[in-house]
């Protein structure tokens, strides 16, 4: 390992809450040599951004450093302040943060914030601005350093973020989940890219994520942090293949593998919750939740043990630690549903008008009606699970809107059980509400801070199940054991409860009215990945055993390989593939689908990033701008048809099925003759 | 596009004022007291009387009037004051130049200063200084302007003999001669105004450092009076523009106390006296083009508002 | 003021008029003027300033004697029916053309004309007719012989206008001191010296500012500011803080104006006299004097004979002390054991609040309960609700003979009778001294009529107003006058 | 939410809890009135007249011999029960209206809001002083002339707060279980509405306060005799230099209980926010 540019000792931070101290880390002892990477991975609240920001010395107000030294080319920054520190940021210290819009003035143009940045004479930063955009792969430097934050695309603001840290010469990088916010491909453009400028200019970077694959994909070395503690560190291969600590286990344990299936392997999610600040136990801090701890980790605090060369880890019995072996993998028979269509939907469209704001009118724009719905044509059975992919804006959500009818549809129908339903939720019959309920995205938002967990699940009974008030109440307990929630949660309110658990409830309150159809809008999105399994492992048992179906709305595709039966791909407001998940997935055909399963692939094929503002073209397929694959003339001209790829798999494209396969399996271009 | 939307903005401000319009005409005419008394005097025979409300209209249907008042206001034609038989239009508008004068000045005093103290107490909040403002600010906020107006004319008129104790403008009077005799009021209405602005401003400034785009500025390695200055100020106080509307119309007729205190001759002291005397098409005319002006400044702070932050998008309410 | 009269001599007190014409400005405090057409303006603010924009035929002093104005001198006949009254020379309207008698008749033609309804048309209904005689002078003859007649002519709204004027509100064209430079409605009027004024050495000024106070503290404040040069009127205690008040002139003239309060008399309960009484009783004249008006002007005695018309006065019949037990047995015996409850109205000007506040508290030992409610004058006067409501206060200006108040307020039936007595004997008393042209007999006729009053009379009278005004020093001539309105601010030099 | 923190937060602070003192002892002031102030509020003494402060006078007299001290402690009354009681009807049917009509929105949003946009384009004081123009001065009129201005302004606070909760997961999960009305309205939307309305009556009170004292002073609210503050400055005002206390007297009163209420809303706000 070259020499550590960046080197961390017993570093500990702490946050005052009014007059009380919450140690947040504790004795982080870390180095990053010159164009290495390590990956920072930990559930929320594990103090990732603590880190980061404390190396930075950018903790907020009441954030301090209370013990150790931060060394950075020798220099203890912690010791830094006034003018020096002030140096130091503008020349050595960068941070890629996590939303990029908030991070951005929104009322100063783009370039005057980027020129800010460079400093220097104004000419001579403008030009520099507009080379660094376009360094960061930014088509049109010159538009963009014209714009507003929030008329760019959240790909593009990262983009001009990144910008922004590389002018110059920086020294240390932190990267805090800088790709959370944005699209999957968006997502990979922007990896490959950090990668490639690590690469180039050689700086110390920490990368922090929660997402292992993605951690996977940049780090060399990764350090896992839980409650303010590194208790793992390893090179990252190693790290993945051999982890050594119980914790960093159960989090590989909670990811939905590749060719894993709900109905062979329930995943196996870490039990309990992280301790909050200034609630630390006695001993180890994961003795609690520890499938391996006694009592001694109850009592001893493991100290760092360095196992290996490069590989460190906190815990008593690190030697007892072992990932299960190499997992068969599982092929998926390609089945296609026997019984009648539950629910289906003819030719549904929406659109929706949007507002501009006055800068906009004044420069004539046309106001923008967005098609977020194109006659979408998809059937749901009974007992089966329908998984949504697509981009950001797709129409995910407004689909599962208009089927709930909590948004009127502007053409097309909804069939349930071949009669016809309603456009808006009022307006159906109360047999029908209850047979379509749907789990929001937003756990936070979910449930009513005003009222308790019981109250909440007692409602559906009463108004749905057509239970009396205290039936309602009886049989509250067995919802919340539904979702493998304790009876007791019923007297607490929604704040005393972590994101998974409102999230459980949340899907308590769905099930409550026993629907026949369970919509999930990115049900899982919001969640660490532990809280995700046990939420996954609840809805395919509640499947398994009522025979519900669910309408799964996710962008993340490994949890559909996982979850789905069949899949449906939308691309702006159109389905484009749609099959049993095996036929869909595994190859996939349509350049669209290939793109999004490509995104975790370093080598994979990537799109060109959508223009927020522009839209769809009026004739041939709308994918066909950002096409890697796109052949020619016809895609521009001719809409493209439905093609049959096999049994109930149907794709949308021009290209003949064979050069598809083709193509795919061997990763190479088409050519552009047919 | 953007005559439509302000063709549309114009229409919704029409309806609001015509609803206003509405409120003011039915309150007026359930002011008890008879104009043609107030206007002849008690002396004046019953018969005298009844010829004078027909003259002036008052016996016709309400309806009617309404109707009629409000083509003649929009027309121009504001009629004449029952009172003092004069025409209505050019008295209020001048009234109104006056108060306009007055609320002005008071901007130009109470905007500086809220401004100035909002940023600094937002910029060192929690310090002792913060602390001293916020103290200083809440006492004045306790005063009424009829209590701190006579203080201030005891003070300054009486004992140090710097400023007049009053404001009648006269007509002809240089802005030279103004400028002392708008001291006072004006002071006073910033007294009022003063806390509102710095506390606003303040809780902008602290609300605005909190962002995150504070430490990417930070991180650039500005010094911190460069970060206040470029970045905090201009979306902190975009905020203070709806405050400014707003004062503004309160100070066009809020401003009634203030210059009554100082019998400064503004559309405050104008409407007051049009109480007290019944002259009923003269209050209305008075309350209605408060009206306007207050929506109007509403609808330019709206404007100035979403031409500032270039988030703000417009569309159906 | 009676038979063939020569014209009183002008007043000592005017100053000697500048012999370089008029210079300076006078900056005066008023209320708000309304109405400027001189047939219906009625208040002080008003007269203020139509006597200086016109002029009268003849003017009243300080004394309350005839004195010449545009008339400049006049004989009665011996039967008392007809007046001749002569013009004086040189007299030009603002216009610049001269004053004719033909003026004159077309300004007391139009007052008295009753199609037009002037408020006046009553005052004037005695005149038969009215004539030139050439081109200066002018005959009044009356149906039946009036003592006042002069004193009548002197009306506030008998200031002549140019024959023929169609918008006397607004033309401004008189024969006065002042012409008008810019009338600014509810904030002030400016007024320049008219140059060819036919009386020797006015005005003193070259200027005159009448600026408006909404608020007499805000015009004392003014005054005390320098922004003034004379307040005509103002409450007690402001009065009090200026006679502190280093350069300021404070002045006290007692005047016959005073504030009544007035139970109705027709109706339940003010048709028992024992309730009257009662009230009477229960009310500390002296007490009211002392806190209401600090002690300036005059302790009433229940009449609108006061003591300044020193011929007329009597303190012969004496007011009970107050007594509230005596006041309580009386309201039983009238049917209210368990006392009275009555509201007060009262308008909102001059101390008038106070009084009310003051008569609750002492009435409400004797077991009237009253509830007070203060309303803007424009209220208290409009409907005609005065001449309505059961008790109220009303103010009543200083007027120079004490017939005007019999007559108007007090006789059965008169127009303002507010109080609504009707007392056969006073009717006869009234009418005498209305009458008669013995000035004997017109006293002891007042004498009785102060004694019915007191014993059963439906009002009190608490006290008689002194006129309270003052300017800075450095004003010279200033004349207090009992009705402020009437003022003569062209003597005044500064 | 839990009481005992929000109990905490809020008297953790100093200047919190200094506000509640303030307010608080006029409370009791306006409660046990009879108890505290020695004299009757409307008793005159001839004798007494504009005495200066003295043992048995705290405050002095004014110009009619009345005892200033007495007649504070029951213009307290007054002034609690119509700033205070006014402020409470005002939010309380602002609550209601901005409440319902802002969840069921629609052409009844669009009229109420309408309407009340017609009486909020007019500055309060004008509009208080038309109406009670209008209805004539008296505790009643002056009692409804605030709820009147005040409820618009309360509603569209409320609405404010609904139309961001409408969009919010909880609410339309009320939709898919087709809920009563009344249950939304009140169990699911109105204690999240309470916390802003909350302190939004506190800065209205505060309002109020200066209304009530702005109409006594501007003659045309309470009536004498009656002890009403502001209406104790008008008085004042003529002898200001001759009894400069019964200016001060009331003067200090209206400041000192505006800050005090503006103390406590301050610290509603932090203690809301902090939990
Ligand atoms: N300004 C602050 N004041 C007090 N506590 C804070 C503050 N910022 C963070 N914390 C607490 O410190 C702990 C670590 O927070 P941090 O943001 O570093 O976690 P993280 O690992 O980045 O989580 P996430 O994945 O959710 O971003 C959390 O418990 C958080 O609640
Ligand atoms: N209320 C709305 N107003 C304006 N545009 C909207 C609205 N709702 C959705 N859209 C637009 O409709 C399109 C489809 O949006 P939708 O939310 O259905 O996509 P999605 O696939 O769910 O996206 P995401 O993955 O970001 O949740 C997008 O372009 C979006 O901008
Ligand atoms: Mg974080
Ligand atoms: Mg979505």
């Amino acid at each position: 390992m070259a020499t550590a540019i960046l080197e961390i000792e017993n570093l500990s931070v702490e946050y005052h809450a009014g007059r009380r101290k919450l140690p947040v880390l504790r004795e982080i002892c870390l180095s990053v040599a010159a164009g290495e990477t390590l990956g920072i991975v930990g559930e929320s609240g594990s103090g990732k951004s603590t880190l980061g920001l404390a190396v930075l010395r950018a903790l907020p107000a009441n954030g301090r450093i209370s013990a150790g030294r931060v060394l950075l080319d020798g220099v203890d920054l912690a010791q830094t302040q006034g003018a020096t520190l002030r140096r130091l940021w503008s020349r050595s210290l960068r941070l890629i943060p996590q939303n990029p819009l908030a991070a951005l003035n929104p009322t100063l143009k783009i370039g005057a914030q980027l020129v800010e940045a460079i400093g220097g004479r104004r000419d001579a930063a403008e030009a520099q601005a507009a080379a660094l955009l376009a360094r960061v792969q930014i088509a049109d430097p010159e538009r963009v350093m014209r714009s507003y934050p929030h008329e760019l695309s959240g790909g593009m603001q990262q983009r001009v973020l990144i910008a922004m840290a590389l002018h110059g010469a920086p020294r240390l990088l932190v990267l805090d989940e800088p790709t959370t916010s944005l699209d999957v491909t968006t997502e990979a453009a922007v990896i490959d890219l950090l990668a490639d400028l690590i690469a180039e200019r050689q700086p110390a970077s920490l990368f922090i994520s929660h997402n292992l694959g993605l951690v996977a994909r940049i780090a060399t070395r990764t350090a896992v942090l839980y409650a303010g503690e590194v208790v793992e560190i390893a090179p990252t291969t190693t790290l993945f293949q051999q982890p050594r600590h119980p914790y960093t286990q159960g989090l590989l344990r909670s990811l939905p593998h590749p060719g894993l299936r709900y109905d062979h392997h329930p995943l196996q999610p870490i039990e309990g919750a992280i301790p909050a600040p200034g609630t630390l136990p006695a001993g180890c801090v994961f003795a609690p939740r520890c499938p391996l701890a006694d009592d001694r980790c109850r009592r001893e605090r493991p100290p760092l043990l360095a196992i290996a060369p490069h590989h460190a880890t906190r815990c008593h019995y690190w030697h007892r630690v072992m990932l299960d072996g190499a997992l068969p993998a599982f092929v998926v028979p390609t089945t296609v549903p026997s019984d009648a269509p539950l629910l289906t939907t003819h030719r549904l469209s929406k659109t929706i008008a949007q507002r501009q704001s006055l800068t906009d009118i004044a420069r004539g724009k046309p106001a923008p009606a967005v098609q977020a719905l194109s006659e979408v044509n998809l059937t749901i059975h009974r007992n089966r699970i329908l998984g949504i992919v697509g981009e950001s804006g797709s129409g995910k959500t407004t689909l599962a809107r208009c089927i709930i009818g909590l948004t009127p549809p502007s053409g097309g129908a909804i069939e349930l059980l071949d009669i016809p339903l309603a456009p808006l939720i009022h307006q159906r019959p109360r047999e029908h509400v209850r047979r379509l309920q749907m789990v929001l995205q937003n756990p936070q938002e979910a449930l009513n801070p005003a009222l308790t967990i019981g109250e909440a699940l007692r409602r559906p009974l009463i108004r749905l199940g057509g239970l009396d008030s205290k039936t309602a109440a009886n049989r509250v307990p067995d919802l919340l054991r539904l979702v493998k929630l304790p009876p007791e949660y019923a007297h607490r309110r929604p704040n005393q409860l972590s994101g998974g658990e409102k999230q459980r409830v949340a899907i308590a309150r769905a099930l409550a009215a026993t629907p026949d159809l369970l919509v999930l809008d990115e049900a899982v999105s919001a969640l660490d990945v532990s809280v995700q399994a046990a939420v996954l492992n609840v809805l395919a048992d509640i499947k398994e055993r009522t025979g519900i179906a669910y309408l799964f709305i996710t962008h993340d595709l490994a949890v559909v390989s996982y979850l789905a039966d069949d899949v449906v791909v939308m691309y702006r407001g159109q389905i484009v593939e749609q099959g049993p998940v095996a036929a869909v997935l595994r190859p996939p055909l349509h350049p669209y689908t290939e793109a999004l399963l490509a995104a975790t692939n370093p080598r994979g094929v990537r799109l060109r990033e959508a223009d927020a503002t522009g839209t769809a073209p009026a004739q041939g397929c709308p994918f066909q701008p950002r096409c890697p694959r796109a052949i020619g003339e016809i895609c521009r001209a001719t809409p493209p048809p439905w093609r049959e790829a096999g049994v109930g798999h149907r794709i949308r494209c021009h290209i003949p099925l064979a050069d598809l396969q083709v193509a795919q399996t061997h990763n190479e271009p088409i050519s552009s003759e047919h | 596009m953007i005559l439509r939307y302000l063709f549309r903005r114009i229409l919704l401000l029409g309806a609001t004022v015509l609803v206003s319009s509405l409120i003011i005409f039915l309150i007026c005419r359930l002011l008890p007291g008879d104009v043609a008394r107030v206007l002849l005097g008690r002396e004046a025979g019953e018969a005298a009387l009844a010829a004078l409300r027909a003259e002036l209209g008052l016996d016709r249907p309400l309806l009617v009037q309404y109707l009629d008042w409000l083509r003649g206001f929009v027309l121009g034609d504001w009629g004449i004051a029952y009172s003092t038989r004069q025409p209505i239009r050019p008295l209020v508008l001048e009234r109104l130049g006056n108060s306009l004068l007055l609320a002005g000045a008071t901007l130009l005093l109470a905007l500086p200063l809220g401004i100035g103290l909002g940023v600094w107490a937002g910029w060192r909040a929690g310090k002792p200084d913060d602390a001293l403002i916020n103290v200083s600010l809440l006492s004045v906020t306790g005063l009424p302007e009829f209590v701190t107006g006579l203080l201030l004319i005891d003070l300054f008129a009486f004992r140090l003999r710097w400023l007049p104790a009053n404001s009648s403008i006269r007509p002809d009077a240089t802005l030279g001669e103004i400028a002392p005799q708008l001291a006072l009021p004006a002071i006073t209405a910033t007294l009022v105004l003063l806390a509102y602005i710095a506390r606003l401003t303040r809780t902008g400034v602290i609300n605005e450092l909190s962002q995150e785009y504070v430490r990417t500025a930070m991180l650039k390695g500005l010094t911190p009076l460069t970060i206040l200055r470029r970045h905090v100020l201009r979306n902190a106080l975009l905020p203070t523009i709806t405050v400014i509307a707003i004062s503004l119309g309160w100070l066009i007729s809020g401003l009634i106390v203030v210059e009554n205190v100082y019998n400064y001759p503004g559309i405050g002291r104008l409407l007051t006296f049009a109480i007290d005397r019944r002259d009923l098409i003269l209050l209305q005319a008075i309350a209605l083009i408060t009206v306007v002006i207050f929506a109007v400044a509403n609808l330019l702070a709206d404007l100035m508002y979403a031409l500032l932050d270039p988030r703000i998008r417009l569309g159906d309410e | 003021a009676c038979g063939s009269a020569t014209p009183s001599p002008e007043p000592t007190a005017a100053p000697a008029p500048t012999q370089s014409g008029p210079t300076g400005r006078l900056r005066v405090a008023s209320e708000i003027p309304v109405q400027l057409d001189p047939a219906f303006a009625s208040s002080d603010a008003e007269i203020l300033i139509l006597n200086h924009v016109y002029d009268y035929l003849v003017d009243i002093d300080a004394g309350n004697n005839v004195i010449p104005r545009l008339a400049r001198e006049w004989t009665m006949s011996d039967d008392g029916l007809r007046y001749r009254l002569t013009l004086a020379d040189g007299v030009y309207f603002h216009d610049g053309s001269p004053l004719t008698a033909a003026d004159v008749v077309w300004t007391f033609n139009r007052l008295r004309d009753r199609s037009l309804q002037l408020p006046t048309a009553d005052l004037y209904a005695n005149i038969a007719d009215i004539t030139a005689d050439g081109e200066n002078a002018v005959v009044f003859t009356l149906t039946t012989p009036n003592p006042f007649f002069l004193y009548d002519l002197s009306d506030n709204h008998a200031l002549v206008l140019r024959a023929g004027v169609t918008n006397p509100a607004t033309a401004f064209n008189g024969t006065g001191p002042f012409k008008v430079v810019e009338y600014r409605t509810e904030n002030r009027i400016d007024l320049a010296a008219h140059q060819a004024y036919f009386q020797a050495g006015k005005p003193a000024i070259a200027n005159l500012e009448i600026i408006f106070f909404a608020d007499q503290a805000a015009a004392v404040d003014a005054l005390r500011g320098g922004q003034v040069d004379l307040v005509l009127r103002m409450p007690t205690p402001l009065f009090q803080t200026l006679q502190q008040t280093a350069g300021i002139v404070t002045v006290q003239t007692p005047t016959n104006g005073f504030d009544l309060v007035r139970l109705r008399a027709d109706r339940t309960p003010g048709n028992q006299p024992d309730v009257i009484r009662a009230l009477k009783l229960a009310t500390d004249r002296q007490a009211i004097f002392r806190q209401v008006k600090a002690g300036l002007g005059a302790v009433g005695r229940d009449s609108p004979i006061g003591p300044l018309f020193s011929a007329y006065y009597s303190e012969e019949t004496p007011i009970p002390p107050r007594d509230p037990a005596a006041a309580r047995a009386l309201l039983a015996a009238a049917g209210y054991p368990n006392g009275l409850k009555l509201d007060l109205h009262v308008p909102d000007s001059g101390d008038r609040p106070d009084l009310a506040v003051v008569l609750k508290e002492q009435w409400a030992e004797a077991g009237i309960d009253i509830n007070v409610i203060v309303e803007p004058e424009s209220v208290y006067y409009g409907d005609n609700g005065w001449l309505e409501v059961d008790l109220g206060i009303t103010g009543w200006g200083s007027r120079p003979v004490p017939q005007f108040y019999l007559d108007v307020m007090l006789v059965s039936g008169a127009v303002w009778n507010e109080s609504h007595f009707s007392d056969a004997e006073f009717d006869a008393l009234a009418a005498t001294a209305r009458t008669t042209l013995d000035e004997a007999e017109r006293v002891r006729a007042y004498r009785e009529i102060q004694r019915i009053l007191i014993e059963r009379g439906p009002i009190i009278i608490p006290y008689f107003f002194a006129q309270l005004s003052a300017h800075r020093e450095g004003l010279r001539g200033y004349v207090a006058k009992a009705f402020p309105g009437r003022t003569d601010l062209a003597v005044i030099a500064v | 939410m839990n009481v005992q923190r929000l109990g905490r937060a809020f008297f953790a602070d100093p200047a919190t809890a200094a506000g509640t003192i303030i307010v608080a002892g006029f409370l009791t002031l306006a409660l046990f009135g009879p108890l505290v102030a020695p004299y009757s509020p409307t008793a005159q003494n001839v004798d007494l007249i504009r005495q200066p402060p003295s043992p048995s006078h705290l405050f002095g007299t004014d110009r009619l011999g009345r005892d200033l001290f007495s007649r504070i402690v029951y213009g307290a009354r007054d002034m609690l029960a119509l700033a205070g009681g006014g402020t409470a009807l005002a939010v309380i049917f602002g609550t209601l209206i901005g409440v319902s009509v802002a969840y069921l929105g629609g052409w009844l949003e669009e009229l109420v809001f309408r309407l009340f946009d017609g009486l909020l384009a007019m500055p309060a004081l004008l509009l208080a002083l038309l109406l009670l123009g209008a209805v004539g001065p008296s505790r009643v009129s002056v009692l409804l002339v605030i709820v009147v201005v005040y409820t618009p302004i309360v509603a569209r606070v409320a609405r404010s707060v609904v139309l961001t909760l409408k969009p919010r997961g909880f609410i339309e999960a009320a939709r898919m279980r087709d809920e009563r009305l009344s249950y939304v309205l009140w169990r699911e939307l109105l204690p999240l509405v309470a916390p802003t309305l909350a302190v939004e009556a506190a800065l209205r009170f505060s309002y109020a306060i200066f209304l009530v004292a702005s109409l006594g002073f501007l003659g045309v609210g309470v009536q004498p005799p009656n002890p009403d503050w502001g209406l104790m400055v008008l008085e004042a005002r003529n002898e200001f230099a001759l009894a400069p206390w019964s200016l001060y007297v009331p003067a200090a009163a209206i400041a000192l209980l505006v800050i005090g209420v503006n103390l406590m809303a301050e610290g509603v706000r932090r203690a809301i926010g902090e939990s």
